[in-house]
């Protein structure tokens, strides 16, 4: 299968902390939901993070569509199609949802064509046309994910990483979420998802990945690592880690 | 034990809590459920007073807290959590902990920071909690499942009678999610009040007694989990019974 | 998928924790503090072999600054509330000694406690108005408190307003006259330095740390913030008013424009920053710097206005290349030498 | 240790410093940074060509003499530091005064301790001289509070009697030396504030002494004060005739003379404290013209001085000036200029630098046996201001400064214009 | 009456003066979160721009005025690099920028000393010192003029901030740093242009200061604290609250100096300071602190 984003022997950590990752790898198939799960600390924001250039890359390398990503600015891997959705939202709360739509497509200088997008977008999200005005920080906790969810879809992008998209939100706005989600992958994005709940996370994937002491321990399609039994008792909840 | 009378929150003109009434009772575990903007996490800091309620009253053993400040009110034994949990940056994981432990007047002011009975004491909750590989680390460096841990080894240190949690669950992975359960009903078991709020409606089921569900500023049902799971207003409102796509 | 089995994974985890958790040493020493007390106690016997009055003026002057310094840094360092006002406390306290000094003709060294008690009490009135903001703001209002005290000093006329107060000498021979100025500071600059030790090492310390770092926490936390720094702000201000206190006596003259001058808190700030903010060494380490650097610009640029522009620069640099001071940043690199560790 | 290592440097220079060939060191800290540096630049243009000139002449009794000039800041704690270094690490012989009276005071105290003889070119507040120093000497005319009285002498001799102005407006600056000034113009009390005893009544003021009332008096504060057209429109809704201006600086002159003029007010006469540099005709242009400015020293006056033992006039040092610096000497370069002068004869007097000896010489000068300075005759009364000495009044005309009183003194003496003619 | 009247008019004509000199410092706050205490000695740069080309030839000073500006605007773009990047994560910055910009106001005080002595200098173009008369009530033409100046300045940066995509990203960096950067903006970039423009104000400011103020390089720490107040007054960061502060403190300055007297008029600002810091922290219009 071709790898659209490889990440290799990634080490990485927070200013001069100590690394968090320790030569962590991620594979990334085209235009599947690949679902990033294991226990607290192991790394898991981080990797997306480094990624992303939010974070220095120490050692190691990530590599998109054959050619590295390595030393880039957040904002220069954004305009080669990666998007990323932070835990907090990261919505201008003082700004109206359009503005924020607006934001979204920062990187589009043709105003007639972003408008455009921003219609669409507008189309397929009623609420964000019903609340177009008002400012962002007024929108409930379900509405700003969605908001900072469809805020990436402007630009089209290759990829989207959604870090713990579920956080924090009531059960039925959860499934909202995850049923946004599909729509993106739907429309051919490829996506890769931080999830704490680990059992819905993967259910809405197609490959699953499992980091834990700083690197990757197992990866596969989802449905194998949720019946793994060694997962199971790791990961999701079925043994104690101490006695 | 914890009672709140006809409690309201305004913000401008929005109500973010709006003339709401529930009782915690003692030695129970009791928790808040509701739609994100119901005015749950409003609620709880107005009980520990870090924000200012616009009117009602609430009680705590029988005396009303309401007029209090928020470290009087820790001092009469609640403590709470945060939901965005609160650190205090280039503090190692251990001071944070101490700091939250009782201090008593103004002799106390000049005791030794950290004694060596803390310390232990703290260590012993970080060993139990699985985090005591963090303990000199910086408060700033965890991520956010450990820093949720860490306020929930903070609040044990302070020894209190009621104990708020502020969606404790969120970003902890499920293995460690079992372990706080379980230790939380052997506190409780102990004699120590909960309030909870949580969304991870498997953990309310499991732990709580009696569950409050609020929906936009009010409490709309009130009951043990069983009936308030099959209560159908709670079905639509919170738990997505169907698909409509309001809050 | 990589073949391991669970036990292996959960003991390669415990090892992993192991390795993080890193093993906190401080040593700290306290002989080297004891030494230059030593050390300074006996350095007036250098007049009975010549006159080194200049040598006693500036261990003096530094002294006075450790005070100043130090007591800035209970506020300023422990508890994070930068204040570029605390002149305010040196002007009284030099005011109120210095009154009495003149009409009743009590010495001011010892009076200065009770000047530092009176620069306490406003201080506290002050800090329960003040200290409810935080951040730029606070600074900026430490700012307006500077010149609204300026203005009521200057038109209050029973202290001799914008003419200020000037004061009689003492009649000791000429060798001598400096002494009883010297031990005074010298016997404060400890305290301050032991106070400020006593203090960071308490239960009132770690809450003014924790107040530094984030207030609603720390006031969930039980500590009583509004009391902790208030008196924060008052037990800074005690030091710096006692400064002030002696400090008018041994120059003879009080005025508002000599104490209420951004030159003087900028100088307690500096120093602080420079040593390093919240640490115990940082301010007196900070005071005998600056206090060198001046001599060497005066002595060196004097006759212009690169001395503004070289405080100015070293103040920048050592903000941007040692943003936690010369203490605080070594200490972090773990390259504190042993006896610049008075934590 | 860092400690340490002061104490060892400041043992080696004493040790280096030792002078080892015949000189005459004399100290002087100016203010050449922050508030006062304007003035105390001058200061040291004035001390340094008076021994330059000096040594040039072959210094003084033979012996060069080195100037150890030092910038303080304009920071009373440095200067007297700076004072304690030069008699401690430099071992001075003399000392030179330093500028203002923010200074001065430490200072004078600490010289006083040492006894050294304090020369001040400036710090003109009685204040300085009721402390009981035995050994300052005032080289300005006389104490600020005395100013007035040759406002009230310009009044009563130049302005026609029937054309006095009536009323007056005083406004003043929150300083020592405006203050003062003040206090002699109003009549006010001057009183100490160490024993509450007072030093000087001066009621009822020079400006009632002449006749005149006053309409309109204010203060502003010494820094952050930018309302200057508010304070110009209140002095013209005063209808004050007299426009006192006591400024702390030039630079505040400045001000009110252009928000006079913006407000067009029509006094008769205007009379400043400050403003006979330079910068004040450049900020202020034509609404310069007949503006009054006491001083004590102008280029004009035909003091007759000494300098080596040799006679050296105002003009001399005007033309001396001019060729050290390519400008034109002021007041501010002047009065230090005269202080150098007056330490020189007194060491040549006393046939010493022993400062007791110098003092004492200071104090038997009598007005027929004055020390001579580019400022005029000095001798001193026991409180060491100045005896029988009055002030100059300068005044601008078309873009110079022209000295118009007193009128029976000296040659040179140009007429007064009055009343002033708009701004 | 006339004397109310007259002194609301002096009050408001030094108000639009303030209004500019203070609105770079709340772009700059509002951006970066600096605050920015060398603001005042930045404008001391611009009003000797805007003197040397008047004292040599006679050059009207407010030709000067984009001259200043621009000259600024570089000065702001190498301090930004030089200074104040690195800073831009920590997590004390505000404070930490406090403290910098302190020391930047001693740095850029010593150069101007050093290169131009602490002389006092003002220009004085001929409405610097003229008022139109009506009646009994007289506006100055100097304070007017440079108000009208302020009024257009700040008017064309709310339209650039409001409208354009730059100003998109400056709101955008403003509200939240990390979000910005992850939709695309060049936040490095975006408050680098900040820091500029924030100075090209103070360069306009210092040419029109340079007729009204006289100036001489220690004096900034006479503007400073007068910023302070209004910009604290109007909200930090909100540039149309530093533009109402303004004119509002001015005036009310201005009644208390004519009707208290003139030391208690600049007692007004450090008292309006102090009690906007203590009753209203956010100020007029500013954003409400953040709770729990």
């Amino acid at each position: 299968m071709s790898k659209l984003l490889e990440a290799t022997g990634v080490v990485a950590g927070y200013g001069d902390g100590p690394a968090i990752l320790n030569g962590a790898d991620l594979s990334v198939h085209p235009g599947k939901v690949h679902c990033i799960i294991g226990p607290n600390g192991a790394g898991k924001s981080t990797l997306l993070k480094a990624i992303v250039g939010m974070l220095k890359v120490r050692e190691g390398d990530v590599r998109y569509k054959g050619e590295s990503l390595k030393g880039l600015r957040p904002d220069q891997i954004l305009r080669k199609g990666i998007c990323f959705v932070p835990q907090e939202r990261a919505l201008f709360p003082k700004m109206t949802v359009r503005e924020n739509l607006r934001m979204g497509g920062y990187s589009i200088t043709d105003d007639s064509y972003l408008n455009n997008r921003i219609g669409e977008i507008e189309e397929q999200f009623p609420i964000l046309k019903e609340r177009h005005s008002q400012h962002a920080g007024t929108l409930s906790g379900g509405q700003q994910q969605i908001l900072s969810m469809a805020r990436t879809m402007i630009l089209k992008p290759e990829i989207v990483m959604l870090d713990e998209p579920s956080l924090g939100l009531a059960p039925k706005i959860v499934r909202e979420v995850f049923e946004v989600m599909q729509i993106m992958a739907k429309e051919g994005i490829t996506i890769i998802l931080v999830e704490q709940n680990a059992l819905m996370g993967l259910k809405y994937s197609d490959w699953g990945v499992v980091l834990d002491l700083g690197r990757s321990l197992f990866d596969g399609p989802a449905q194998e690592i949720l019946e793994d039994p060694r997962i199971q008792e790791l990961y999701l909840g079925g043994r104690k880690d101490k006695p | 034990m914890l009672e709140v009378k006809e409690l309201s929150k305004h913000f401008g003109g929005i109500k973010a809590v709006d003339n709401c009434s529930f009782v915690a009772e003692e030695g129970r575990i009791t928790a808040l459920i509701g739609p994100n903007g119901a005015g749950k996490t409003t609620a709880f800091n107005c009980i520990s007073r870090t924000m200012t309620p616009t009117s009602g009253e609430i009680w705590l053993d029988g005396e009303r807290i309401d007029q209090f400040r928020p470290h009087q009110i820790t001092a009469r034994g609640l403590s709470r959590t945060f939901q965005i949990s609160r650190n205090l940056a280039d503090m190692t994981v251990l001071e944070n902990i101490i700091c939250q432990s009782k201090t008593r007047g103004w002799k106390d002011l000049l005791k030794p920071a950290m004694s060596p009975d803390e310390i232990d004491k703290a260590i012993g909750i970080l060993d139990f909690l699985g985090i005591t590989r963090i303990a000199h680390e910086d408060g700033s460096n965890l991520s956010y499942g450990q820093k949720k841990l860490m306020d929930l080894a903070a609040l044990l240190m302070s020894d209190p009678k009621i104990i708020l949690l502020d969606e404790p669950a969120g970003g902890v992975n499920p293995t460690l999610l079992d372990e706080i359960v379980n230790h939380i009903r052997r506190l409780n078991e102990q004699g120590l009040t909960v309030l909870i709020v949580e969304h991870n409606m498997d953990l309310i089921m499991q732990l709580s007694d009696k569950v409050v569900v609020m929906a936009q500023g009010k409490v709309i049902a009130n009951g043990t989990p069983d009936e308030v799971q099959n209560n159908p207003d709670v079905l639509e409102a919170y738990l997505g019974g169907t698909s409509e796509n309001t809050e | 998928m990589a073949e391991l089995a669970t036990d292996e994974i959960l003991a390669a985890r415990e090892r992993y924790n192991q390795s993080i958790a890193i093993a906190v040493n401080k040593k700290r020493s306290l002989w080297f503090p004891y030494l230059v007390l030593a050390l300074l106690l006996v350095l007036p016997a250098l007049q009975l072999i010549g006159n080194f009055n200049y040598v006693i003026h500036l261990t003096l002057f530094t002294a006075c600054y450790v005070v100043m310094a130090s007591g800035w840094n209970i506020l300023g360092g422990f508890t994070g509330y930068i204040s570029l006002g605390h002149n305010v406390f040196f002007a009284i306290g030099g005011y109120f000694a210095g009154m009495i000094f003149a009409r009743l003709d009590i010495s001011t060294i010892i009076i200065a406690p009770l000047a530092g008690l009176v620069a306490a009490v406003i201080g506290y009135c002050i800090g329960l108005v003040t200290l409810r903001v935080r951040g730029p703001s606070f600074i900026i209002s430490s700012l307006a408190l500077v010149m609204i005290f300026r203005i009521v000093f200057e038109n209050w006329e029973f202290i001799g307003g914008a003419a200020g107060l000037a004061l009689p000498v003492n009649d000791l021979p000429v060798q001598w006259a400096k002494l009883p100025y010297y031990y005074a500071f010298i016997v404060m600059a400890a305290i301050a330095v032991w106070v400020s030790y006593k203090i960071k090492h308490s239960k009132f310390g770690l809450g003014l740390r924790a107040i530094s770092k984030d207030e609603i926490k720390a006031e969930s936390s039980g500590i009583n913030t509004r009391l902790y720094k208030v008196l924060a702000f008052a037990v800074s201000a005690f030091f710096v008013g006692m400064a002030g206190a002696v400090w008018g006596e041994y120059l003879t003259y009080i005025r508002p424009n000599i104490f209420l001058i951004i030159l003087i808190s900028v100088n307690m700030v500096l120093m602080c920053v420079l040593g390093g903010k919240g640490t115990i060494a940082g301010p007196v380490i900070g005071a005998i710097l600056i206090i060198a650097f001046n001599e060497l610009f005066v002595a060196t640029l004097g006759a212009s206005e690169i001395n503004v522009l070289a405080t100015g620069l070293i103040m920048m640099l050592t903000l941007i290349f040692f943003p936690l001071g010369i203490v605080g940043t070594l200490a972090k690199h773990g390259k504190l030498p042993q006896f610049l560790n008075w934590d | 240790m860092k400690k340490q290592f002061i104490g060892i440097a400041a043992t080696l220079t004493v040790l280096l410093a030792t002078p080892t060939i015949a000189e005459i060191k004399i100290g002087a800290s100016l203010p050449l940074t922050g508030g006062f540096s304007i003035a105390g630049s001058k200061h040291e243009q004035g001390y340094q060509l008076c021994v330059d000139l000096i040594n040039e002449k072959g210094g003084i009794m033979g012996e060069q003499v080195n100037l150890i000039m030092s910038d303080n800041r304009s920071d009373p704690a440095t200067a007297i530091n700076q004072y304690e270094r030069f008699i401690n690490v430099d071992q001075v012989d003399a000392v030179f005064g330093t500028f203002s009276s923010r200074l001065s005071f430490p200072v004078a105290n600490i010289l006083e301790k040492n006894g050294f003889v304090h020369p001040l070119p400036a710090g003109g507040a009685l204040r300085i001289y009721t402390q009981g120093h035995q050994k300052v000497f005032y080289f300005q005319p006389s104490a600020a509070e005395y100013v007035g009285a040759t406002l009230q002498g310009i009044l009563e001799d130049l302005v026609p009697a029937d054309d006095k102005p009536a009323t007056a407006a005083v406004v003043a600056a929150d300083d020592f030396f405006a203050n003062a000034v003040e206090a002699g113009l109003l009549g006010m009390e001057v009183m100490d504030p160490a024993d509450g005893s007072v030093v000087e009544n001066l009621a009822p003021g020079f400006l009632v002494d002449a006749g005149i009332e006053i309409v309109y008096s204010e203060k502003w504060p010494e820094e952050g004060f930018n309302d200057w057209l508010t304070l110009a429109n209140s002095i013209k809704r005063s209808g004050a005739e007299l426009i006192v201006g006591l400024t702390a600086s030039a630079e505040e002159a400045v001000q009110i003379t252009r928000a006079l003029k913006t407000v067009q007010a029509e006094p008769k006469m205007v009379y400043f404290s400050q403003g006979t540099q330079s910068e004040y005709l450049e900020g202020t242009g034509e609404s310069s013209n007949s503006v009054l400015v006491h001083t004590s020293w102008h280029p004009a006056v035909p003091f007759q001085g000494l300098l080596a033992g040799e006679p050296f006039s105002n003009q001399d040092f005007v033309k001396a000036f001019e060729t050290a610096y390519g400008q034109a000497p002021d007041e501010d370069s002047a009065i230090p200029f005269a202080v150098c002068q007056g330490i020189e004869q007194a060491i040549m007097g006393a046939g010493s630098t022993d400062n007791d000896a110098m003092s004492a010489w200071l104090k038997a000068r009598t007005t027929d046996d004055p020390v001579r300075t580019i400022l005029g005759r000095f001798a001193w009364d026991e409180r060491g201001l100045p005896k029988d000495k009055p002030f100059l009044m300068s005044q601008w005309n078309d873009g110079e400064l022209q000295f118009v009183y007193p009128t029976d003194e000296f040659e040179g003496v140009q007429s007064m214009t009055y009343p002033k003619q708009g701004f | 009456m006339t004397l109310l009247i007259q002194t609301l008019i002096l009050g408001i004509a030094l108000g639009g003066v303030y209004a500019l000199m203070g609105s770079g410092l709340s772009l700059i706050f509002g951006v970066m979160r600096i605050v920015n205490l060398a603001h005042p000695s930045l404008i001391m740069i611009g009003a000797y721009v805007a003197y040397w080309p008047f004292r040599l030839s006679n050059i009207e000073p407010m030709f000067m005025l984009p001259v200043a500006a621009i000259i600024l605007a570089c000065i702001g773009a190498i301090l930004y690099r030089l200074v104040f990047e690195r800073e831009a994560r920590s997590a004390k910055y505000s404070e930490m920028t406090v403290l910098l910009t302190f020391a930047l106001a001693m740095v850029v005080e010593g150069m101007l000393g050093t290169a131009f002595t602490n002389t006092q200098r003002i220009t004085s173009p001929d409405y610097a010192t003229e008022a139109f008369f009506l009646a009994d009530i007289f506006i100055p033409k100097g304070q007017l003029y440079a108000s009208i100046i302020s009024i257009i300045i700040i008017s064309a940066l709310a339209l650039f901030l409001k409208y354009s995509r730059l100003g998109y990203a400056i709101r955008a960096t403003t509200e939240n740093r990390e979000a910005a950067e992850l939709l695309g903006v060049n936040v490095n970039r975006v408050g680098l242009i900040s820091f500029a423009i924030g100075l090209a104000l103070a360069g306009a400011a210092g040419a029109l200061v340079s007729f009204i103020f006289s100036f001489f390089p220690s004096k900034h720490w006479e503007w400073i604290v007068i910023l302070m107040s209004l910009v604290v007054l109007g909200g930090m960061g909100s540039i149309l609250g530093t533009v109402i502060g303004a004119f509002l403190l001015s005036a009310v300055a201005a009644l208390v100096g004519t009707y208290f007297g003139a030391t208690w008029s600049t007692l007004t600002f450090f008292i309006a300071l102090f009690v906007v810091l203590l009753v209203r922290p956010q100020g007029l219009f500013g954003e409400k602190p953040e709770l729990a």
